[in-house]
């Protein structure tokens, strides 16, 4: 214990017989937000499963929803930890398709294996992500214009890079062991007879540990707990001797990261490393965030909600997919069965809030 | 009690102020480009068919600018402004072409849709109390969806003459779109200045508890916020679909992020509470400089993106320096950020020193 | 009156039908299912919708869908393939959105036994790991538009190019087309500018192409547009201002033609959509029934381009129902080897 | 027997995890003052948010004027004829002065406001408080104290017949504390009933008619004439026994040691002027000054958040550049208690814990920047004990506290992060009487283990109480020293004389600038 001084123990506090303010129950665990979305996540699915039996099937329905639910959860992971400290990160699509240029270059020209282009990937989305933190923690200007320019920036030069380098506007070149890294699944290692699922691709690893670093970030580090103090009040953060600077850096720096590993995931999903990668990045990286229960303003972050927020508009439109709902109904379903699902499980939270107080 | 002298001294406090403000730094960049461009074509640029073309184009950002800021205003995010601008302009196209609604009544008929799906979106958010950001996603994805079932994949074009020849007009040069988009700007700055509902809107978005123990609901302002914001969405549609060549599907494709660069290079801030109409419409001409310099000098767009990207960080990073160079100095104690600052130990820097003789 | 040549001899039925297909009159298509999947929605695609159904009709085929649910991004293309797969469907008629990587997700549909057919575009790179790909030659589409635009321009003067995205491997085609026939001009003609990126939308189109005729208007004489939006907002800018430069435009979507009739554009060049998706269903049953196989697997075949001006846009419909006619000849006597 | 206004019984109130208001009755009488008193967390504010139709109470009656109400919202309250001043400041920053009294009913002509009719009002309401400020400032350009002027200065421009005051002189000098009682006065004489929530127990006997005492969300006094009650019955009333000062021990600090903190000649971009202090270990240093003397700019010109732009700051004798707030904490062992604790004190919307261990992270961590959450709390429940912060739990919000117990919060942090010099800015106010006493009681502890302490206070009496030596700061300079001996009217003499023998020449020079 680091405790200064031993308490002043004197006459007023020793016969303290203050009772603590009577406490109620507070809002049981249920109401939590990231549990309505597993359970909305869960009906939905059992729902499709039972309209249409072929979305339990592993190999063409699961495998290639949890594929881009991995990638998604990725992008929205990079978009998390922007949030964290109450900053945007709006060329999260461009980051990604800046670190896959990179991998693709390393595959093409460099001849490097398949390891050392992810790590040249993530390198280069942490080196842009840094810059844009550094010029976000000593120009103090605000996040969305700095990553609205760098989002230009990295647009022109992505394509300017292209254009220079490729004939097709693609790096074609596959490293051994990419196409298995994109069509493997558990199914593929088996532990003795045992065998995973076929439905869980290998892609799903980087997911999982984004998911385990990031909730031990948070959850048990300094360094997580200093970027969360620093979106909730920077005042009072720098105030509390926290290196708000440092944090701000630290945060966009792991968002390019994630933001390049999310790049590379998309471009092993499809094949080659080319510029349109990301292009559609930016909205359901804050879908996810903040459905699953980030603040835009900083300071609470959710990392499984991020994965749930994800997983839940995945599959409600995976579901509608497999119903046959055409391009005319098709985004007026999933907006209405989004909305829809997030008010039933903010009715559920009214509810349950109110018995609480009522059993008070 | 006021006496001139004191309105004077008034006046000349406000005049320094702007001269502080982010829509001067703006004013500045916009007749520096204006005047660069004019010489760099020898003169041609500031002709009248380039000038008319020039302002042609700003309706649709400035509109939707706004449209942005009344959203930002209460700190709210409108991110169906492209989808509603898109579906209103697809409708009214509709009504007016396969309908046959005669021009007037499709086009009021546009604008009042539009503000009607913001008046929902509003009473939802505030209903629900689900994230604005999350609502407005949600009804852009179903609007998407609705403007595509309007439309289809084709192109609408066999609608009023009259609409047309009007979104095409410009008499003086002064293109009538254009107009329009200034006309909503001064009305929405004498609306947001001077009316008592737009108080209300600005003062739920700079504290809301505080606007509620006034009295102030901030419900209904989040709801007036988004019902305007629809409005404006709904008279960008108008000049789309009166100066387009026909209404389809792709349009309001491209309206999001610039409905939130201008207000926000214009000097909004995204918690709310902050309204800045000329900044806004400042920064549409900014950005509608970028255009006239690509088709100018013929750049390729990727190096338009990449130099605009390039030029904005650099003037943030050279404002910086600039700012400490200042400070080391010790020339002024007063910062002129070239943005809206993040932190708010900016604002207090700004603030005169009391502690001075005075 | 039409043989198999190169079939393996023996095993031939003679021909019954009226069309003399040969043995490439499908037998029995009701356990086909046919899904046509654009890149996403885009008035080209919009003839697939009728050819299909009406290749349904005629063919008595199991089903034949139209899905441009994708929305122009691979890797919800591939997403959808694969849940259309769950749904039954066992023959795909694919636009592929990103050209260099629309092999794999052939490769990943042929793996499962599926019968593949690259429509309306070719994968990049020469290999094509579907069973077929039946298209327009990109690059000569747009260099036949590049030389009805010069034809139009009277053999010289200034020439500028719209066109879409910069970074796609069509895109580059487009480019490689036009420049092709600005070259063959020997010096006579001057490509300005090509400008891309302007196809996301109808309304920066609209500016791009008034700022352009602002900044430049005077010297330009030709536009060749190979892009959708773009065609829509030169063919109005012209109009409208007045300008002399001529537009030559791509594809046949009514507002074009109509542009075609009033002048203010003066060539379009047109594709085959229907013939492709007639065909392609119809080559698509065959193989998927294993009735057929390829004869090259992978093959790509020039669905054919016609350039429309004010004087054949009347008749140009015609002439493509032929071409339509005399490939599935093609297909019947070359292509296919049946059983 | 005057008229009752406005009367509650059996009021109840429940926030998740607390029963805030548990049967609560009041009855407010025109014409008097009511003193509504209790300890941190008891209940006031919510009271008086359940009086102001902020909070619907689940359970209890409202009367006005014998007739049974329901006041849903603060617009009905204010309708009703209840005015009020909320403990934490509810303004609008980028709106001005004028614009802030008028909010609730702006002056107006077919929709549009009168910017012209708003002054006038908002310049008497001003006046009424003895505060010379121009209406069209912009308030978020306005200090503290100020903001709190005008957030009274709002309450008056509604006339209500019920003026509900939390608090309101928490962050307000003697002067303008002095001010507004004399305005209190006044309206009491119109026939308003004042309701007046304070800690600070002499004002409360100064201007109180009648009280109400609430303990635990119960009322334990309802609206008894103040002057049956002694000081000391009240503070019993208020903690539920018998409370005792306790005598502090005596201190001796060493007068020659070397100071841990020394600032010589320091002149700052904000305009001090040639400011000398020492804070030597084990001392007391008091740092008094009218609100707005400067000296909570001062404090944050040395840990390196402004500019300091001559002269020298040593620390243990050497001279040192301080850069940052955590240079100061991590390098330098300097703690800055802020006074502005909703802005820079507390974060609102995170728990407890984290509130109070964020100082101490660095120190916890271990490998790989593990931070053991079960330390984390144990540090935190200590701290909360020893502090005696109610909470229902180390992991509420912060922000879900009442205000006192926020500013424990607040001062926890310090305490955990084992600093070698605490600088506390104004650390009690809206501290109850009690906790007041802990925290004197602890400061004196820490000063008597050797811990500087820099004391800034607006409160007369505390730093009498605490203090060795007392600095006066007026218009960001030192203007003197006085050494203390802890006797309450010569030092308050003494130290009032420092401060006003400069005070007309500064008053002159504005003028002359005007
Ligand atoms: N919004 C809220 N949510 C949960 N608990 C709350 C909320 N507001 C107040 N409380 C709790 O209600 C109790 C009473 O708080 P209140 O603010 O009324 O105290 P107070 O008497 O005004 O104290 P102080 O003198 O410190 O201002 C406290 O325990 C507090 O934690
Ligand atoms: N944000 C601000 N904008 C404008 N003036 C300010 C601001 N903050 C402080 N001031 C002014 O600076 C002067 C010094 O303020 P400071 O807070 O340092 O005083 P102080 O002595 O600590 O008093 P207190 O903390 O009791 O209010 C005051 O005149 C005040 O009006
Ligand atoms: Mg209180
Ligand atoms: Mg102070």
């Amino acid at each position: 214990m680091r405790t200064p001084v031993r308490t002043p123990r004197n006459a007023s506090r020793a016969d303290d017989e203050v009772a603590a303010p009577k406490s109620t129950q507070r809002l049981p665990i249920w109401v939590n937000q990231r549990l309505g979305l597993l359970v909305l996540t869960v009906a939905l699915a059992t729902l499709f499963g039972i309209l249409r039996p072929a979305f339990l099937d592993q190999r063409l329905v699961l495998f290639p929803l949890l594929r881009d639910i991995s990638t998604l959860t990725v992008v929205a992971l990079a978009q998390m930890v922007a949030l964290s400290v109450g900053h945007m990160n709006l060329a999260v699509g461009r980051m990604a398709s800046f670190g896959a240029l990179c991998a693709g270059f390393g595959y093409d020209r460099l001849g490097l294996p398949l390891q050392l282009g992810l790590l040249l990937c993530l390198f280069a989305g942490a080196v842009i992500g840094a810059l844009t933190g550094w010029i976000i923690a000593r120009t103090g200007v605000g996040s969305f214009v700095v990553t609205l320019a760098m989002d230009f920036a990295l647009l022109g030069l992505v394509s300017l890079l292209y254009s220079a380098l490729t004939e097709n506007a693609a790096f074609t070149t596959r490293p051994s062991g990419l196409m298995d890294l994109r069509s493997t699944s558990l199914a593929d290692i088996c532990i003795g007879r045992v065998c995973g699922s076929p439905a869980v691709p290998q892609l799903a690893q980087f997911t999982v540990l984004a998911l385990a670093g990031l909730g031990f970030l948070y959850t048990c580090t300094r360094m997580g707990r200093e970027l969360l103090l620093t979106g909730a009040n920077p005042a009072a953060a720098e105030l509390s001797g926290i290196p708000t600077g440092r944090r701000i850096l630290l945060a966009h720096t792991l968002s390019g990261l994630l933001a390049a590993l999310a790049g590379f995931m998309a471009a092993v999903g499809t094949g080659t490393f080319r510029a349109s990668i990301g292009n559609d990045f930016m909205l359901p990286s804050f879908l996810g965030a903040v459905l699953g229960g980030t603040l835009l303003t900083g300071g609470i972050v959710s990392v499984l909600g991020a994965l749930l927020g994800t997983s839940l508009v995945g599959v409600i439109r995976k579901g509608l997919d497999l119903l046959g709902v055409g391009m005319e109904s098709l985004n007026i379903y999933l907006g209405c069965v989004l909305l829809l699902a997030l008010s039933a499980d903010r009715v559920r939270t009214v509810v349950s809030y109110r018995k609480v107080v009522r059993s008070a | 009690m006021i006496t001139t002298n004191d309105r004077g001294g008034r006046a000349g406090a406000v005049l320094r102020r702007f001269s502080r403000s982010t829509a001067m730094t703006l004013l500045c960049v916009t007749v520096a480009g204006y005047l660069a461009l004019g010489a760099a074509s020898s003169g041609e640029f500031l002709q009248g068919p380039s000038v008319r073309t020039f302002l042609q184009y700003l309706a649709t950002p400035i509109l939707i600018g706004l449209a942005q800021t009344t959203a930002l205003c209460v700190g709210q995010l409108n991110l169906a402004v492209g989808a509603l601008g898109g579906f209103t302009a697809c409708l009214m196209g509709i009504l007016m072409a396969d309908a046959g609604v005669p021009a007037p009544i499709a086009v009021a008929a546009g604008v009042v849709v539009a503000a009607l799906v913001g008046l929902v979106t509003g009473v939802f958010i505030v209903a629900t109390r689900i994230n604005g950001f999350i609502v407005t996603l949600g009804t852009m994805t179903i609007l998407l969806g609705a403007q595509y079932r309007l439309a289809g994949t084709r192109t609408i074009d066999d609608y009023s003459p009259t609409l047309r020849d009007l979104g095409r007009a410009a008499p003086l040069n002064l293109p009538l779109v254009f107009l329009t988009a200034l006309v909503a700007a001064a009305l929405l700055a004498a609306f947001m200045y001077g009316a008592i509902a737009g108080r209300r809107l600005l003062a739920a978005g700079g504290n809301p508890l505080a606007a509620r123990l006034s009295g102030i609901s901030t419900d209904r302002q989040i709801v007036l916020a988004h019902t305007l914001s629809g409005l404006l969405v709904g008279v960008a549609a108008v000049t789309a679909t009166a100066s387009l060549p026909g209404v389809n599907t792709s349009v309001g494709g491209d309206w999001l992020l610039p409905s939130f660069a201008a207000p926000i290079i214009g000097g909004v801030s995204l918690n709310g509470g902050s309204v800045a109409v000329f900044g806004t419409v400042l920064a549409a001409f900014v950005m509608r400089l970028i255009d006239a310099a690509r088709a100018q000098f013929s750049l390729d767009p990727s190096w338009v993106n990449f130099l605009i990207g390039l030029v904005v960080l650099g003037t943030v990073v050279g404002g910086r320096i600039r700012q400490t160079h200042l400070e080391k100095k010790g020339t002024t104690h007063e910062r002129t950020p070239p943005a809206p600052a993040s932190r708010g130990q900016t604002a207090d820097a700004a603030l005169p020193n009391a502690g001075g003789a005075r | 009156t039409i043989k198999n040549s190169g079939a393996p001899s023996g095993a031939q039925a003679p021909s019954s039908g009226k069309s003399g297909t040969g043995t490439a009159e499908l037998a029995d298509g009701s356990g086909t299912k046919v899904a046509l999947v654009p890149g996403g929605a885009h008035p080209y695609f919009q003839p697939w919708k009728a050819a299909g159904a009406s290749a349904k009709k005629q063919y008595g085929l199991g089903d034949v869908t139209f899905d441009e649910t994708s929305e122009w991004d691979q890797q919800k293309q591939d997403n959808l393939l694969s849940t259309l797969a769950a749904r039954g469907y066992n023959a795909f008629g694919i636009f592929g959105v990103s050209p260099t990587d629309i092999n794999t997700t052939f490769a990943d549909l042929k793996s499962q036994g599926f019968a593949v057919a690259s429509l309306a575009s070719c994968p990049a790179g020469g290999t094509d790991k579907a069973d077929f790909c039946l298209s327009t030659d990109v690059e000569v589409a747009a260099y036949k538009a590049a030389k009805a635009a010069i034809e139009a321009m009277g053999g010289q003067g200034t020439l500028v190019h719209l066109t879409g995205n910069n970074v796609d491997a069509n895109t580059q085609l487009r480019i490689k087309g036009v420049a092709k026939a600005v070259q063959e001009s020997g010096g006579k003609v001057k490509l300005l500018q090509t400008i891309t990126d302007v196809d996301k939308d109808l309304q920066t189109a609209q500016k791009a192409v008034s700022d352009l005729l602002a900044a430049k208007g005077s010297q330009i004489q030709g536009i060749v547009t190979t892009a959708y939006n773009p065609a829509v907002a030169a063919a109005d800018a012209v109009r409208t201002t007045g300008a002399k430069a001529k537009v030559v435009a791509i594809d046949d979507d009514a507002k074009i033609l109509g542009a075609i009739r009033d002048g203010s554009v003066a060539a379009t060049v047109v594709q085959n959509p229907g013939g492709q998706a007639e065909l392609g269903t119809w080559a698509l049953a065959l193989l998927q029934t294993k009735q057929c196989t390829m004869r090259h697997p992978g093959q790509t075949i020039d669905s054919g381009s016609f350039v429309v001006t004010k004087a054949n846009v009347g008749t140009y419909d015609a002439a493509r129902k032929a071409r339509t006619e005399q490939l599935k000849k093609q297909f019947a006597d070359t292509y296919l080897v049946c059983a | 027997m005057s008229e009752v206004l406005l009367e509650c019984r059996e009021i109840v109130k429940v926030f998740p995890g607390v029963r805030a208001l548990d049967g609560v009755g009041l009855r407010l009488t025109a014409g008097s003052v009511h003193a509504l008193l209790g300890e941190n967390g008891a209940g006031k504010s919510t009271l008086i948010k359940v009086l102001t139709g902020v909070h619907p109470p689940d359970a209890g009656h409202l009367t006005w004027r014998g007739e049974q109400v329901h006041l849903r919202t603060p617009l009905e309250a204010t309708r009703t004829g209840i005015g009020v001043v909320h403990q934490e400041r509810n303004l609008i920053p980028g709106f001005s002065v004028a614009e802030n009294i008028t909010l609730q009913n702006p002056p107006s002509r077919h929709g549009l406001v009168d910017r012209q009719a708003m002054n006038a009002p908002a310049l008497r309401c001003l006046e009424e408080l003895g505060l010379d400020l121009d209406p069209h400032r912009l308030v978020r350009e306005l200090s503290v104290a100020q903001q709190q002027l005008v957030e009274i200065a709002k309450a008056l421009h509604t006339q209500s017949e019920v003026l509900l005051l939390d608090e309101p002189t928490a962050s307000l000098s003697p002067q303008e504390a002095e001010n507004l009682f004399q305005v209190v006065r006044r309206l009491t004489a119109r026939n308003t009933c004042v309701v007046f929530v304070s800690h600070k127990l002499e004002e409360v006997f100064a201007i109180s008619d009648t009280v109400t005492v609430l303990r635990d969300g119960r009322s334990v006094l309802e609206s008894a004439p103040l002057a049956d009650h002694t000081h000391d019955d009240i503070v019993n009333l208020m903690v539920g026994r018998a409370h005792t000062a306790a005598k502090m021990l005596p201190r001796t600090p060493e007068p020659t040691s070397v100071p841990v903190l020394a600032l010589d000649g320091i002149c700052t971009a904000r305009g001090h002027q040639d400011v000398s202090l020492a804070v030597r270990p084990g001392e007391i240093v008091g740092l008094y000054g009218l609100v707005g003397a400067g000296r909570s700019e001062l404090v944050k010109a040395v840990l390196g958040l402004d500019r300091v732009t001559g002269g020298e700051i040593r620390v243990d004798g050497t001279p040192a550049r301080i850069a940052s707030p955590r240079q100061a904490l991590h390098e330098f062992g300097i703690g800055y208690l802020t006074e502005n604790r909703k802005e820079e004190g507390v974060f609102l919307e995170q728990p407890i814990h984290r509130n109070i261990t964020v100082t101490v992270w660095k120190k916890l961590a271990r490998a790989l920047g593990v931070v053991s959450s079960a330390e984390e709390r144990s540090v935190a429940q200590n701290l909360v004990e020893r502090l005696g912060i109610r909470a229902s739990g180390l992991d509420q919000n912060a922000g879900e506290l009442s205000g006192g117990n926020q500013q424990k919060v607040s001062l926890a942090k310090w305490l955990a992060a084992d600093t070698r010099l605490l600088i506390v800015d104004e650390p009690t106010v809206g501290v109850d009487v009690r906790t007041k006493h802990v925290f004197h009681e602890l400061l004196w502890e820490l000063a008597r283990t050797g811990l500087p302490i820099l004391l800034i206070s607006s409160d007369l009496t505390e730093v009498i109480t605490l203090a060795d030596r007392v600095l006066v700061m007026a218009d960001h300079r030192i203007r003197g020293e006085v050494g203390n001996d802890h006797h309450y009217e010569r030092m308050s003499g003494r130290i009032i004389r420092l401060i006003h023998d400069r005070a007309p020449s500064a008053v002159s020079a504005q003028q002359d600038a005007k």
